[in-house]
């Protein structure tokens, strides 16, 4: 086929594993979020080369593309909001495992922005009005309704536009009145049309909310289990020190190369609090809100979908 | 080389045009960044080897891409405008496909044939063959029978009329198709580079720009080669196509 | 006059319905079949696909044909924008190629920015005419408008420039006045040509209307997203195959349209 | 002399319905091969239809054409047309030379000869010099020419000609009728020649086919008793020629199908007339008098 | 009679450098208003040409034409053309009538009348009845005449016409013949008419210009002095009639320029001919006959 041609750019040859690994070369989707910095961290200061893995980020616009290159085979392991994962899960094209926690919802780390001098005071003042989510039954838009209706807002009165963070943003103020946005989305329209942050959506019963996390299908976390628990190793490794490190000195940095954020706007995101627990109990609510906001029509056991963390010296201890 | 002069002009007012929107603030410019921003930007970019490979890729899937469409388009077309009863089997489905969206058939192509050359190819060859196959058909409809009588009066066979007479009456019209296609390819190509997330190419560098809106003067000076790539490969095809259907060329007739 | 028109024109059109339905039902019952070997969730079977199209589209009420709301409140509107913008687009597109074809000074000047401006892919415009249109129903026209004005032009310009020269001292002979001459002359004579563009620009304009909608969020496109982002295939494919529905209607709708303008040339033949 | 072509009980008919419109209506003839036969008939009376049935470029909606015995269907090879629109039926992307060089493409000539044979025939037909130029740079008698031709390069065995000399000059005219004259006795080719020119008409054939107006039918089928050999001044001249082409021109001018039996005007008129009526086909000749008396 | 055309050092020459032709050269004459005027001469000397040239389609490359004294740039009103490409100059989008409508477009003609014009000319060239079918449905005698009726229809002051009968059969063509002149005659139309009949030129023109071969030069001018009232039948029969063609015919043959002064020969033969040679440009004349020694 013409993919062996070297100049289109067809994919090299996989090459096999080595001692530590069934399989060291691996390829993970990453979308354009900031709590991808944990991931960037890890490569940089070579926890994924410890355990034994050439990690390679494909990066993609949106998950849609990212389960759709799993399913193909083009890439092993996936970065995606956990509703991506649910999605796919319930409607049985792919059977998924959750490898590693990426990141929770942290104050003000989302937002429901206005533009400049928004006469909008109360999440009720929303009704009648044009409101920016995502597409239905995905992530933005579940959370925008749940924290909505939380705060009593008649769900049908509201306009919703369904077209995605980068069309909200470029309609907001101009057509749509307010709209849900995480960073650095937050910061760049603070930064280049004065919006506001009118209010934070995480709160209540979203408070603490799990976002996003790494995924593979099962038959790969079946097959390859070393590599696996390698990733996981490095991933969590990488979590709790971004979570604790200096961000100007650190984390900015990688906002920077690797996430592409204008080196003004990456100190004026907020970021989101990083997960290595991978803890199916706090996981569960994801689908629990789910099914609650009709987005699934059955229950989904979290449990089920992950693959425990190997701590490695902890091994015997388990 | 004055007809060149000339049509840079054109361009050039538009880039004008562009620049003095933004600057006057019609255009904001952190959504639309200014002619001579993108135009910095794509200069440094020539120099960029990985970004280069990327362009490579693209214009050779392009190609190849525009090969088989036409490869595929013109026979099909001479065909079908010449066998009515082909035609009409043939319509319901060409009729029926041929607006289904590529964009939505992207995560089938994925899974089918993944998102590398293959895929954009493919996608590209779906996009591309319409614009010859239907120049094709109209080509042949407008025909003079005559001319077709003609043929078969020397014993021609269906074949050979075909070929020798309905191609080359056909070929200036066909020839404005494949023009189209070409230009439709390539923006198939690097859509799909866009859209899936290829590995490499045009269309992955734009997607990397736009992502998060960050780098919007990437995402335009990736679309500012885009349009100059095609405006260099129509140029290239008028170019050829003037010296091949010299008959055609009505300013030619008309030089009396 | 040609062999390719003899067959007698009611027994063709007869025929050629018959055929067209023969080949859809094979189409789809080999759909049935291969669905039913592959069982994967991306290629549902037919039925099911029909199935659910009748709960999404026909489930009205009777004194609505049983059009289901989501005829009126999806399908309808994004029909209207597609084919407002390809109408306005084929004004624009057959007026800015008359003149173009027409004058050898203007396509010099504007040549190049055509080649340049039909080779931007427009996908990667949208942010750009999110901006300048705002999010909404002008936002896709001007999108729409964007792709298909450019087939519709080359093709014109390519009729007009190839008209018979016979025809043309002919018309010149006859002292046809300057302002008829486009109407009477040269359109007629370049109308096969563009009817070839407007015909290719239809498709593009539902293509780029699906495009356009993904990012508005909106209409058919919307429907699409949301079912791939969802992982509703049946669903999806029920919007895919609407599209294909879509395009082939009013595919054959400016057939006909074609057939009345075009009923002069020979080799169309219904007389031969 | 074997028969060449037989055409029995013809009728061809335009559209269908209510636009239909009957061209040609149950002609029969036979040529044998080696004839030169001249078609002569009102405008707009079915020749160039009779023509386009003859070479198969279209099927006649009733009776039978017949070329050594067979049915026509199709376009038989070793034939060839000049038509009538000849200035359309040249291929504006070739130059002259490729033009007249067509027919040969198809043929186990090789590429030197093609263009020799190309080159001879544009020759004999006074166009040495304009190989290279294309269709649309000649003047339309020259355009005429090249499609004469284009016609006589493959040396066909069946030549049909639809007013092959309508653009041409006097004297160019009658050096072409000449030149057709010579294919006809050098190659042995069967030709059928469609002409308004009475005076060529009886110049040229061996039979001269009357036709009524339309649809056609055959009013008189006329064998013309001249020397084989003839020329331009001398045969003109001849007392034979002015009472023939006297002939022809009555039976042009009232087109009175005669009936087998009864004394034929035109003829006892004429004197030494031999004009005969087809009866191969009696059924046909009624039928043939019956639109001649409903037109 | 006033001029209506002068025709002085006309010259064009196709294309340019290497593949130039020169069509015409050097031409000189006038036409009085009102007169018809018949050129003949051989295939591809220029006569088309020289028609295109008079009616503003082609630019002359030198000389000047003028109409009513002013120089002709661009198409004059008032002026139509029959083309010798007469199936490609009818446009197939348009039904018959439509086609012979066309030029009362822009003129202040009412529809009604539009259309009765139409159906009156078209009548007038035996086309009656065939108005609503399009041009490819007509045999190629009846597209020629429905080319006529188009020019025809608009009663232009100048008419000029390219072999405008070549197509049609001979009764109908002299019916066409008597047509052209009732048109003369009753709307004082002035007509150019090219033809490669002799008989014809003769028989039509007031005036007949003999060209020579290409490119185009004047080799003769000849008044036709036969009565204006002319017969198909008693005119061609006519002694005057004969020897003026004789007279033609021989200028045909033998394409020399005559001299003033000298003794010519062709006149001298034929008796009392009114051979006349174009005196206005003495170097024009000396021209045309290098040229015509040099081909
Ligand atoms: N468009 C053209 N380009 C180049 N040469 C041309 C063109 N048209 C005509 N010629 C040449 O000019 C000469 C005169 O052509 P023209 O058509 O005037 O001849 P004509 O006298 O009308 O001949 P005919 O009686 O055969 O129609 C011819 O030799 C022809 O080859
Ligand atoms: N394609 C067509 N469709 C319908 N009618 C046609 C078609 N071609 C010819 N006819 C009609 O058939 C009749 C005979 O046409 P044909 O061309 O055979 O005449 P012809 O004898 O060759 O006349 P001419 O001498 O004028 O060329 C005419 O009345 C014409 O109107
Ligand atoms: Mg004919
Ligand atoms: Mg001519």
């Amino acid at each position: 086929s013409v993919s062996g041609c070297g100049l289109l750019g067809g994919s090299e040859d996989e090459d096999s594993g080595n001692a530590q690994v069934e399989k060291s070369k691996i390829n993970v989707s990453v979308q354009g979020t900031i709590d991808l910095s944990a991931f960037y961290l890890a490569r940089e200061q070579g926890y994924f080369a410890d355990e034994g893995l050439k990690v390679n980020p494909i990066k993609v616009d949106s998950a849609d593309i990212g389960f759709n290159k799993l399913n193909a085979g083009e890439v092993d392991v996936i970065y995606s909001g956990y509703t991506g994962f649910f999605s796919h899960q319930a409607a049985g094209d792919m059977d998924l495992k959750l490898i590693a926690d990426a990141s929770s919802a942290a104050p003000k780390s989302n937002a429901i922005m206005v533009p400049k001098n928004s006469p909008l005071e109360e999440p009720k003042d929303l009704e009648g009005k044009t409101v920016g989510v995502t597409p239905p039954d995905t992530l933005a838009d579940i959370l925008t309704k749940a924290w909505a209706e939380a705060n009593d807002v008649d769900l049908d009165k509201v306009d919703w536009q369904p077209g995605g963070f980068s069309t909200s943003q470029k309609g907001l103020g101009k057509g749509i009145d307010a709209a849900f946005f995480p960073d650095p989305f937050i910061a760049m329209n603070q930064q280049q049309m004065g919006a506001e942050s009118r209010w934070d959506p995480m709160t209540g019963p979203l408070e603490n909310l799990p976002m996003a996390g790494y995924g593979a299908t099962a038959d790969f976390a079946k097959e390859n289990p070393k590599t696996v628990a390698a990733f996981q190793r490095a991933m969590a490794k990488a979590s709790d020190e971004a979570e604790t490190a200096d961000r100007t000195k650190v984390i900015d940095p990688i906002l920077v190369e690797h996430i592409g954020l204008p080196e003004d706007l990456a100190p004026m995101t907020t970021l989101l609090t990083f997960e290595s627990s991978l803890d199916p109990e706090r996981i569960q609510r994801v689908p629990d809100l789910m099914v609650d906001r009709g987005a699934l029509d059955k229950k989904i056991d979290v449990e089920d979908m992950i693959v425990p963390p190997d701590t490695g010296e902890d091994d015997s201890a388990k | 080389m004055l007809k060149f002069a000339k049509g840079l002009t054109g361009l050039l007012g538009f880039f004008l045009l562009w620049e003095i929107t933004v600057q006057a603030g019609v255009l904001p410019d952190y959504w639309v960044p200014p002619a001579s921003e993108v135009t910095t930007t794509f200069v440094s970019l020539l120099g960029d080897a990985e970004f280069l490979r990327g362009v490579v890729a693209t214009l050779l899937a392009w190609l190849i891409a525009l090969g088989v469409a036409i490869g595929i388009g013109v026979p099909a077309g001479l065909v079908l405008g010449s066998v009515p009863a082909l035609q009409s089997a043939a319509r319901a489905l060409i009729e029926f496909l041929r607006p289904i969206p590529a964009v939505a058939l992207i995560p089938l192509v994925m899974v089918t044939i993944g998102s590398g050359p293959d895929a954009k190819i493919t996608l590209a060859v779906y996009a591309a063959v319409w614009p010859i196959l239907f120049n094709t058909i109209y080509a042949f409809g407008e025909i003079d029978p005559v001319l077709l009588d003609s043929a078969r009066a020397t014993g021609a066979n269906r074949r050979q009329s075909l070929t020798w007479v309905a191609l080359p009456h056909a070929a200036p019209f066909i020839f404005t198709g494949i023009r189209v296609a070409a230009s439709i390819a390539l923006i198939a190509v690097i859509s799909v580079e866009y859209v899936a997330a290829s590995e490499i190419g045009l269309g992955r560098y734009i997607l990397e720009g736009g992502m998060n809106n960050g780098h919007l003067d990437q995402v335009m000076a990736g679309t500012v080669l885009a349009g100059l790539a095609g405006w260099a490969i129509n140029s290239a095809l008028v170019g050829s196509g003037r010296r091949l259907f010299r008959w055609a060329d009505t300013e030619e007739r008309a030089a009396r | 006059m040609s062999a390719t028109t003899l067959a007698g024109k009611r027994t063709r059109i007869l025929g050629s319905a018959v055929v067209t339905w023969l080949v859809f039902a094979a189409a789809l019952l080999l759909w049935e079949l291969i669905a039913i070997g592959a069982d994967s969730v991306y290629f549902p079977r037919m039925t099911a696909i029909l199935g659910t199209a009748v709960d999404l589209l026909l489930s009205g009420p009777a004194w609505r044909l049983m059009l289901s709301d989501a005829v009126f409140e999806i399908v309808l509107p994004s029909l209207a924008t597609a084919l407002g913008a390809w109408a306005a687009s084929a004004v624009l597109g057959i007026a800015l190629g008359t003149a173009l074809g027409r004058s050898d000074w203007a396509m010099d000047y504007c040549g190049t920015l055509i080649s340049f401006l039909r080779s931007v892919p427009p996908v990667t415009l949208m942010p750009a005419f999110m901006v300048i249109f705002g999010i909404g129903v002008e936002m896709e026209i001007a999108a729409i408008v964007f792709s298909t004005l450019w087939p519709i032009v080359l093709n014109t310009v390519d009729g007009v420039r190839s008209v018979d020269e016979v025809k043309i001292d002919t018309a010149r002979s006859l002292g046809t006045p300057r302002r008829y001459w486009i109407g009477m002359i040269v359109l007629p004579a370049a109308m096969p040509k563009i009817f070839a563009g407007l015909r290719l620009s239809l498709s593009i304009a539902i293509l780029l209307m699906v495009v356009a909608e993904i990012v508005s969020g909106s209409g058919i496109g919307l429907q699409l997203s949301t079912t791939q982002s969802t992982v509703q295939y049946t669903e999806m494919w029920v919007w895919v195959l609407l599209l294909g529905v879509l395009g082939y209607a009013l595919n054959s709708a400016l057939l006909a349209v074609e057939r009345l303008v075009l009923g002069w040339q020979p080799t169309r033949g219904d007389d031969a | 002399m074997p028969t060449m072509l037989e055409v029995s009980g013809l009728t061809h008919q335009y559209g269908q319905g209510e636009r239909a419109h009957v061209a040609v209506r149950d002609l029969a003839f036979t040529i044998e091969s080696g004839q030169l036969a001249c078609i002569v008939g009102p405008s707009g009376c079915g020749k160039s239809t009779l023509l386009r049935c003859i070479s198969g470029l279209i099927p006649a909606t009733g009776g039978s054409v017949r070329l050594h015995g067979d049915e026509v269907s199709g376009v038989p090879g070793d034939l060839a047309v000049v038509f009538q629109d000849y200035s359309r039926s040249l291929f504006p992307w070739l130059t002259v030379a490729k033009n007249v060089e067509f027919p040969l493409r198809w043929q186990k000539v090789s590429k030197a000869e093609r263009s020799q044979r190309a080159a001879e025939v544009l020759e004999s037909v006074g166009l040495s010099g304009v190989g290279k130029k294309y269709p649309w740079q000649l003047s339309g008698g020259m355009q005429q020419r090249v499609s004469i031709a284009r016609a006589l390069v493959s040396r066909p065995a069946l030549l049909l000609m639809d007013e092959p000399f309508a653009s041409v000059d006097a004297q160019t005219r009658g050096e072409l009728e000449d030149l057709t004259r010579r294919v006809q006795r050098d190659l042995g080719s069967t030709i059928l020649l469609v002409t308004h020119d009475i005076d060529e008409s009886v110049y040229l054939a061996d039979r001269v086919l009357v036709l009524s107006k339309s649809p056609a039918s055959i009013v008189a089928d006329l064998t013309i008793d001249l020397p084989a050999e003839r020329n331009q001044i001398t045969t003109r001249e001849s007392e034979r020629f002015v009472s023939l082409r006297g002939e022809v021109a009555r039976l042009l001018q009232s087109p009175q199908v005669q009936r087998p039996g009864e004394p034929d005007p035109a003829t006892a008129e004429s004197g030494p007339g031999t004009t005969t009526v087809e009866t191969g086909d009696t059924a046909g000749t009624a039928d043939t008098a019956e639109a001649a008396a409903r037109s």
